[in-house]
């Protein structure tokens, strides 16, 4: 199979999507003539022209408003966010619009809308520009949130995405865009709401989302060679709808699980998750359920202090010893 | 202050002059239903037994959303705030399935989960009914692009209040309208008050809040709203703007409401002086005034006015008589309505789990 | 001790800060002639003036943030939001200005700001006025959530959160103003991150904040008289900071809890809290730490069943009777 | 196209003719500071062993800060955006703490938690370096706010770029600062683009961008941003007006970077056609052209005008030194700088749990 970037990926993910509907629409900033601001829509505007790839002034509220606006008379569009963290200058058109017009208007209007852009610190670009807004936005009944860790994943994920009648939240990583994965030629699609067990392992579940996945495989092979713990790397990848099944049935197998997020420790994803699986796997826990997030502060500027406050796979293995 | 009403001049608009006395009457008509639901929610609102929440009355602003919407073709589309029962009415929604949704019923527009603020009619080209200030901006700037992207020869009247216009999103709103060329008319209906602040103490302008279209290169209008002739004049020809330039207007509409922001607003008859709203009953009324031009244009008499209006009244009477014989939701029903897919129980709504109480 | 409302002792918090510092200034929509939408700061504006009471148009970002830059300053604004939810017109200023512009700075700023507001459901006013955001915005470290229960608690609580230093957000409810408890004459404070046990018991914790609270204490009276259970009801008071300790005392003496919220599930306080117990009262809990909150939907707009959408005390013990 | 220079006019100012030559010299040392601090910075970024995130070049706009900080007083406070490098230097702080930040260490001005984009001297009025596009434009009305509550007699300029004009938070601080009367000055350093996007592109418009403050009954002016004199003479006008009248202003300064949006720019010349670089760095380049004003005015020769950039050059690589040499924050300075109880340790910082990583 041919290594492409999570770049590429995306880029043809968008690519095709494009070429399949004439009413899937790409708006952002810096999109069309600079080819996005982290080349994910490269070549795309030269490519489709000025109707479907669109720039737009820095007006999220406006622009994201308006796309769904539009999305309510059956335009598709997608809109990039050139970070996520500018979603909070357009949030309450995301939660309120996006996430709501449904259901007051009893199921007459479905927006079907991609909101897509990096979500992830550990670029040194400040605590403005490193919100991980998964969980806060999750919290909504009403839209859906997912986070690919890998090139196969963020393809699959995105074309399901943008195929979906409801508002769907594609988070992306900038340290994960110029990374490489096998991905097929052929077409193919990864269903919303389905976990992917990334590493199978027998004495502890790491489970995590987004960049934390590789963080997650990182110490779970720490773990084999350092330790003899054997651990299963589950990778959420969507986080709203959520594969609770997978995740249970991981955990009655192994009886342990540690939880690595890369957001904010409160009222994190991995708060969620573990609330639930002591809800539901109780009687199969040999130790509680642990977490591993980012350290605690607003994301810090000096590069190598933001190094130690993402999860680090030491943090990770540290943890696992802790329950073994 | 006496009417500024000047006969004439806006009645020969070529639109106006196209308007036969069928029509002439059937905006009487329109106006009559506006205030005759409403007067009938109220009712029925303070009888405390079924309504909660907002009820936002539209009466004394009737000519607003009548005269505007009279104008619209099948690809011109209506969005506005949460005052918005007249909008409703105008666009042809009826008065049950309205009324339902005030009682909260399954028979109301959005099945009793929107409620006062939120009527849906996509059918009629009706998109809302939004409750947060401005929210609906960017949405009807949504709505022209989608008219443009799809070769569609139309507009969206996109309405809001005079409080509203101190909101951003409507300038980033205003600005994309201008530098792309969508077909977005901005009707600020001003009653001259948001909540209990008057247009002076909320609002810094020169000549009016239109003329701030001004900025974004954009054309703007303001409309006595008492005169339905003035309305329709000046919304078609920044209508028809739309229609042939793909342009954008902000038209200001000088109107007034004779109630409270809200059903809730305690305060209704503080902040305004009562003369002030005495005046406007009396000298500025959209209802008398048309009944008052129809007649002497010879169009209707006292008895056939009268009929219009006890009909009106008969229709509201039934449609509380529909509302309240209406079933109310079932438990389950909170969790519909909230996913496209998951409704549909498509592969993709039934995979994962969306719901997270257990 | 004297009966006053929640409203009343808002209000007369409020009147005792103004009147102690002069720097203290309450500025939002309807506050000052109109004497408040829902009437918490009635007679204020008569009482102090134009330059203390101030009357803003509806331009949440633009007062918000123009209140953390006079922080910044030193003034010491109290912002009033007709509703917490439309923080989400000026989410980015409250969450990237207040929140982070100390720790950007190296701790060269402080912002003493205080916004506050209902933030509820249950009064019937729809999806998009009814959101409950202390979840979502006690993940961010730099800012502080409290969410007063009894009219004794908002008026200590309000009164520190104006002497606090940092950023804090109060959230009251529309359904708690009308009405009344005991609060005393004399002047007293609440520390911010101090719990309250509001009823003893030792069959099980049910731990809860703002209206929820007394959902429970309603639930813990059936119990009791109907089931023979003993609940201690323990209110959060101060989502962050959080007192843990007193939460956990609570677990280890009752070894069962419920967690009673009226968020909407995912993520929201209680999953976190329930997180944080079977981390650290694993042994001493004999079941799972279960969860009641709002039906997982947006807020329904038709009022009877709205009242089936909020934690009811019939459904909270059902919970606790589901792990008796 | 030729430089817009008219001597004499701006020159006659009454606040540039009580400009000491001593003064002027100093207006062009700043500038030197600037363009070789940036220079010095760009250099050890591309080395790319300390520096992360983005690195905002002011070069080209140096005038634009240094005119019109040069006018502040006690009373004037100073905010702007990413872009703050320059106004840093001009408010008077240091280039070692302003080096050590851009190298994360914690002699920088914010201990290495700020970065580029967050500089700050609250010490000198200096309130930021903001990340977010037009966040700042709320906060400087703020304290003119404050300035106005406490009875001081100043203002706040408040810098934002053409592209920010755009974000919805920017009019509404508009509304307010003219309905409050407070004194802010919004300064629009107009550089032709926002990161790829010609002004054009991204904003539509009468005249030019300032002219939207007219909506808002604001005065406002547009400035040839490359004349010291022109730049000090129409912002002190802005300021007499919020100093004695309380009424905010809005300047555009016309001014050009050039190098790229930031040092991450790939396409910096891209959408820029290099002979309009080119031609500006020639023809509109402020220190050349402030060099040869005070070189025409006899208050300085070649010599002392290269005695001045050596002197920088040579500022620039101590503070390189400096930063170098520099600790790095520990690990447990994550925690600090969070909460300012917790920092003080006040009861109410040791009261309940502020952390949650355990
Ligand atoms: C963002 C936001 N802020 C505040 C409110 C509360 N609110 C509802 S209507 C209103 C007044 C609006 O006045 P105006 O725009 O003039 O419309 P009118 O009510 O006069 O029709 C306010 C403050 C809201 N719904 N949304
Ligand atoms: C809300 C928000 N949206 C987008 C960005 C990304 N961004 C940073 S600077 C910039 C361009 C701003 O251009 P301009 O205002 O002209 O200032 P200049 O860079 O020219 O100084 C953009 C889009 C941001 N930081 N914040
Ligand atoms: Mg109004
Ligand atoms: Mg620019």
């Amino acid at each position: 199979m041919p290594q492409i970037t999570y770049r590429k990926a995306l880029n043809d993910a968008l690519a095709e999507e494009l070429t399949r509907d004439e009413n899937v629409v790409l708006i952002g900033e810096e999109v069309a003539q600079y080819n996005g601001a982290y080349k994910v829509t490269e070549g795309l505007w030269k490519r489709f022209g000025d109707k479907r790839v669109v720039d737009a002034p820095i007006s999220e509220a406006g622009f994201i408003g308006m796309s769904v606006g539009a999305s309510m008379l059956g335009i598709r569009p997608v809109v990039e966010l050139m970070f996520w963290s500018f979603a909070y200058v357009a949030y309450d058109q995301i939660v309120n619009n996006a996430g709501c017009v449904r259901y007051m208007s009893g199921g007459l209007i479905n927006c079907p809308i991609v909101i897509r852009g990096p979500a992830n610190g550990g670029t040194n670009v400040g605590a403005t520009h490193s919100h991980t807004p998964e969980s806060i936005l999750a919290n909504n009944p009403g839209v859906k949130v997912v986070c690919p860790a890998t090139a196969y994943d963020a393809k699959g994920l995105m074309k399901s995405a943008i195929r979906d009648n409801d508002p769907v939240f594609v988070m992306e990583n900038t340290l994960l865009y110029g990374e490489t994965w096998e991905v097929p030629d052929e077409e193919y699609l990864i269903p919303l709401g389905v976990a992917d067990v990334k590493r199978e392992g027998a004495d502890v579940s790491l489970i995590a989302h987004g960049r934390a996945v590789l963080t997650s495989l990182k110490a779970a092979e720490i773990l084999a060679n350092e330790h003899g713990i054997s651990a299963e790397v589950v990778d959420l990848r969507s986080i709203r709808p959520l594969d609770e099944e997978t995740i249970l049935q991981s955990v009655r197998k192994t009886h342990r699980a540690v939880l690595v997020d890369e957001n904010k420790p409160f009222c994190a994803v991995s708060a969620q998750i573990a609330s639930m699986i002591q809800e539901k796997a109780f009687d199969d826990l040999d130790a509680p359920v642990l977490r591993v997030c980012s350290l605690d502060a607003p994301a810090i500027y000096s590069p190598p202090l933001e190094k130690m406050q993402l999860p680090t796979p030491e943090r990770v293995v540290e943890k696992v010893l802790s329950i073994r | 202050m006496e009417t500024l009403l000047e006969a004439g001049v806006f009645a020969d608009a070529a639109i106006n002059r196209e308007l036969t006395p069928e029509k002439k009457i059937n905006l009487l008509r329109q106006m009559f239903r506006i205030r005759r639901f409403e007067q009938a929610a109220l009712k029925h609102y303070q009888a405390g037994t079924h309504m909660g929440g907002f009820l936002h009355l539209y009466i004394g602003q009737e000519s607003v959303a009548t005269g505007t919407v009279s104008l619209c073709g099948e690809n011109d589309h209506v969005i506005t705030a949460y005052r918005d029962h007249g909008h409703a009415l105008a666009v042809g929604m009826s008065m049950n399935e309205c009324m339902a949704e005030l009682f909260g019923k399954t028979t109301g527009c959005s099945k009793g989960k929107g409620g006062s603020m939120h009527f849906f009619a996509p059918d009629k080209n009706y998109w809302g009914g939004h409750g947060i200030v401005a929210g609906q901006t960017p949405l009807g700037l949504g709505l022209a692009f989608a008219l443009k992207y799809k070769g569609r020869k139309g507009c969206c009247l996109c309405f809001l209040g005079d409080g509203a216009v101190n909101q951003g999103v409507y300038h980033e709103s205003l600005n994309l309208a201008a530098l792309w060329n969508l077909p977005v008319i901005y009707v600020i209906e001003n009653n001259g008050y948001s909540m209990g602040t008057s247009l002076e103490r909320s609002s810094a302008f020169k000549n009016c809040l239109a003329a701030r279209a001004e900025g974004y290169n954009i054309e703007w209008d303001q409309i006595n709203g008492e005169d339905i002739y003035e309305v329709r004049a000046k919304t078609w020809k920044a209508m028809q703007r739309a229609h042939d330039e793909s342009r954008p207007t902000v038209l200001e509409i000088d109107t007034y409401r004779y109630y409270g922001h809200s059903v809730a607003d305690a305060n209704a008859k503080k902040y305004r002086d009562p003369e002030e709203i005495e005046k406007y009953k009396k000298f500025h009324d959209p209802l008398q005034l048309w009944q008052k031009r129809l007649t002497e244009e010879g169009v209707i008499n006292e008895e056939q006015a009268a009929a219009l209006d006890a009909e009106a009244k008969a229709e509201a009477d039934a449609a509380v008589k529909f509302a309240e014989e209406s079933p109310l939701p079932e438990k389950a029903d909170i969790f519909s309505d909230v996913y496209y897919e998951v409704d549909r129980q498509t592969p993709a709504g039934r995979t994962g789990k969306h719901f997270f109480n257990d």
